[in-house]
């Protein structure tokens, strides 16, 4: 079960992980983008971990709330709008949960899910971060289904990520900056999917 | 990396203080928002102008600030969409009663933050706010199952254009009709012989040989369409112009408002020289040139490169254009 | 070399042709003995002024042709001192009855060439020409025995001054002895992160790597006086000032006139953080601020890296900067 | 004896030699100065080449003016005045010379190089193309003085010019571009003694 420590667990965890690896999110943006989605990520993390040790949190939704309020006001770019929503919509699905099950996370993931596409218009095969999402919740729902727990479902769902954050190489962008380079897109990892993957690895990691 | 700058990380604000160090007779900056605005408070009734955009641009967009022109401008990261506070801050200051016009430029980050900042606005504090997003640059195909066209250099002239028309007390809507018109006559296409380098990322953002250039380049440094053989500046002004007057109908007697802008690395001198070439095929053509600007106003950071835009201008856009304007990057008529 | 050209051979020709075309309006070209005059002739009675050098630091000197400052601006090659067949065109036809003043810059080849026009026109046409030389580059010692200090950034406040002394009516020995006091005032200092390539030489002038810069540069990809590891742009702002503010005098009342200028391939967005850290240093230091100029005015062809001019300027000569002017490089107050 | 042919041969032999040694020229102007000696004197030197197939000259005076008129023009730059005020001198000293000997010659080139001096006011040492010009005049004289004809006196000459124009290399430049270097200019050779030494080398081919 995760309650609100193994929320802010994931936050500071993800935190961490965007700062190791912003150099190759940016790298990543460089070959198809305009080389930021690194920094972009980082800013908004550094921020957004820096919220529980500011602040009294009382309740998960309003930790998340407040984690996609600071990452809509200091990512900027494509990603700040995206997460941001992301976890702004996840939040609306945890009122009054104070204990989270693998149900109450599923619900919350999907919930986030729903807002990026509801922001970005993204359908699969777009090449981007909801190439990782999709198959990352079916993923999800399936080990549940099949009886996981928690950490197990999650486990599922960040292998699932990194397959559809693998299979963005051979797409041709239709959706954000790379869909400017047309055919010249395809071989290369779209950036929101690997910091998708990464968020949900942290996930799997923090939260069970 | 070679910058005349200091920390990577400061880089746009310790700007935007050079800004307002060095224009406080016309712009207020608002440092912690980062939003330039002009010195003096809206006039009630008028409709407040607001645009920007990731910085690395400029003058484009702070320096368009400034009477007969913008009323706000918010700068983002070195290349990244500013994010809804700023815009909603923006929004809120230049409110004149008349409600504000957002001008976007079509990226994902800055439709989408725009979006946000506009329904925030709008529930906020019950500013009537119109958008408008430009997407001009032919090197892109446009359609509606992709992020479509970027907004590139049209944006310059919508926001000259239609400042005009604010300050002459034109009401919201007829801003908002104007800067879709202004939209939809305007096309740009770019290149560049050199990449730049984003501060933070500290490498060029694409490599090219010494006797290469990305033909369709966009204004981040992203690659271009295709990379091709250098060419003489003849044969690059008729490839930048080809699909821009394809995708514009100059017959009749409407002329046009010719921009041959600098990617920022480029000396003036080769973009008069790259004008000449310009001004030759238009007038093969016969396109009549009404104005034009030669200069850097959207630029892509260091990048050495150029592009063209071409907006279809009627009397009326004309006589907008002649209008009075005073911003550091932009001024006559006062 | 990447360059939007077409043959180098014919660079400064085509780009004067682009300039003719993009200003009909205030412009007019004699692509022959390429000078760049305003459109109308001389106003009877109105002291002409003449100044040219090398092409390569546009806007100087043919982008500062136009009401309120230069009536005739003779563009020699890339770097290279124009002859004093365009300088004794250029004379006659700006002598207005009241005699013409050459501005020259300090240059070996521009210094000796504007003699031989200024001796020539006397001879041939009976038109009284003054010359002042400007000499405010600090990066160069002074000296009787050697070709003295260049001219550089001072050279465009002063065209714009004593542009607004002649457009006001002030007699030849008028307007000779303000643009002497305005080199006497003026003083400069430049750096360069990266060379310059000239068009006909085909290959940087000089190399810097990529952890060093060049300090003490002209305007003409001249080696500075010394190599330096790369520096913030604080420590550059300082260097640059220190030997420009001991080398003027602010005591008393007198402000300054400051530009920032960029030597061409640095971007705006460095140019205001530059001006930031300027602006910090004047403000310790007790110099106010009168007026500024932060932008690209005496380029070195695509060079990056950036020069400081401080003026000394009193109530007339800040007047005399307000006064309207109307070139394609500087335009205010029409 | 050199007359009114040997002249124009000697601006054709110039011209030809400036034009292969453009880039040499430009080269040496690149360490010390603004890389553009070799395109100023070739611009220059095409055209003076040019004078003698437009036009009928009936005097060598006559055509050394029009060089020296057409250097001026066509040059600019501190070479333009200084090769343009050398010829026009230089033909000052062939008023009704038809056949120059070994002191028409002398006399001409001192009168030419008095010319030089006067426009740049060049000292010796200075690094300029003095440095060679002065040499070769001391050797012309002496060489005059010991017998030696127009030939001898010119080879002797155009050595004495080349060991100047070495000399440059140790100098510190203190007329012209080169001088903003100050230091830094030390350990470069001299583009315009080098151009000099050239045409002083030009000169012992065509005139004697
Ligand atoms: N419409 C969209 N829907 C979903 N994800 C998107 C969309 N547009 C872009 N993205 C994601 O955003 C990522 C880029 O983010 P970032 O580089 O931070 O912003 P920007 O593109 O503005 O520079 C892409 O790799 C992609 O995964
Ligand atoms: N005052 C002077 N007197 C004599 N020769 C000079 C003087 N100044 C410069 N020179 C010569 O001119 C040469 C440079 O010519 P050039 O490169 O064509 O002109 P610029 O220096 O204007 O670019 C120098 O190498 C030097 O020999
Ligand atoms: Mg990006
Ligand atoms: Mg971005
Ligand atoms: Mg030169
Ligand atoms: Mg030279």
């Amino acid at each position: 079960m995760a309650n609100l420590q193994s929320f802010t667990e994931w936050i500071a965890d993800y935190a961490s992980v965007v700062s190791e690896q912003a150099d190759y999110l940016t790298d990543l943006d460089r070959a198809i983008g305009d080389a930021d989605h690194g920094s972009n990520m980082n800013r908004g993390m550094v921020k957004a971990a820096e919220l529980a040790g500011a602040e009294e949190f009382s309740a998960i939704d309003a930790y998340l709330k407040k984690v996609g309020m600071s990452l809509v006001s200091n990512v900027g770019g494509a990603s700040g709008p995206l997460y941001g929503t992301f976890f702004l919509r996840m939040a609306g699905a945890f009122a009054d949960v104070a204990e989270a099950g693998a149900a109450e996370v599923g619900a919350g993931l999907r919930a986030g899910v729903e807002g990026i596409l509801a922001r970005g218009k993204a359908e699969t095969g777009d090449k981007t971060m909801y190439d990782a999402w999709s198959p990352a919740l079916d993923a999800f729902d399936e080990a549940v289904g099949a009886g996981s727990d928690l950490a197990g479902a999650l486990r599922a769902a960040a292998d699932a990520a990194a397959r559809g954050r693998d299979a963005t190489k051979d797409l041709i962008a239709r959706k954000g900056r790379a869909s400017y380079l047309g055919e010249r897109s395809r071989g290369h990892i779209d950036p929101g999917a690997t910091s998708s993957t990464l968020l949900i690895e942290s996930a799997a990691r923090s939260l069970a | 990396m070679k910058k005349l700058i200091n920390d990577p990380a400061d880089v746009v604000v310790e700007a935007l203080r050079g800004m307002a160090a060095a224009h406080p007779d016309r712009l207020r900056v608002d440092l912690e928002n980062r939003v330039v605005y002009r010195r003096d408070p809206i006039r009630a009734g008028k409709v407040g102008l607001v645009s920007g955009g990731g910085s690395g641009h400029e003058p484009m967009h702070g320096g368009l600030v400034g009477l007969g022109m913008l009323d706000a401008a918010c700068a983002g990261e070195v290349f990244t969409s500013p994010v809804p506070d700023q815009m909603m801050a923006a929004t809120k200051q230049v409110d004149g009663g008349a409600g504000v016009l957002h001008i976007v430029k079509n990226y994902t980050g800055d439709v989408m933050n725009f979006e946000m900042a506009a329904e925030l606005a709008a529930a906020e504090a019950g500013t009537e706010v119109q958008s408008v997003v430009v997407d001009d640059d032919v090197a892109v195909q446009d359609s509606l199952y992709t992020a479509g066209r970027r907004g590139v250099g049209t944006t310059v002239l919508l926001e000259k254009i239609v400042g005009a028309a604010a300050e002459e007390g034109r009401s919201l809507a007829d801003c908002a009709a104007l800067a879709t018109q202004v939209a939809e006559s305007g096309r740009s296409m770019g290149m560049a012989l050199t990449s730049c380098t984003v501060p933070a990322a500290g490498k060029p953002t694409f490599d090219l040989a010494e006797d290469e250039m990305e033909v369709g380049i966009g204004i981040h440094g992203e690659p271009g369409r295709k990379r091709m053989p250098m060419a003489p500046a003849k044969e690059v002004a008729e490839m930048l112009l080809e699909p821009v007057l394809a995708d514009l109908d100059f017959t009749g007697d409407t002329g046009a408002i010719v921009m041959m802008n600098g990617m920022g690395g480029t000396p003036l001198l080769e973009l008069y020289l790259m004008y000449h070439e310009v001004a030759q095929i238009l007038e093969k053509s016969g396109v009549t040139v009404a104005r034009n600007l030669v200069g850097n106003y959207i630029t892509s950071l260091e990048m050495a490169g150029c592009s063209v835009t071409l907006l279809r201008a009627d009397d009326d856009l004309v006589g907008l254009w002649d209008a009075p304007v005073n911003t550091p990057g932009l001024r006559w008529g006062v």
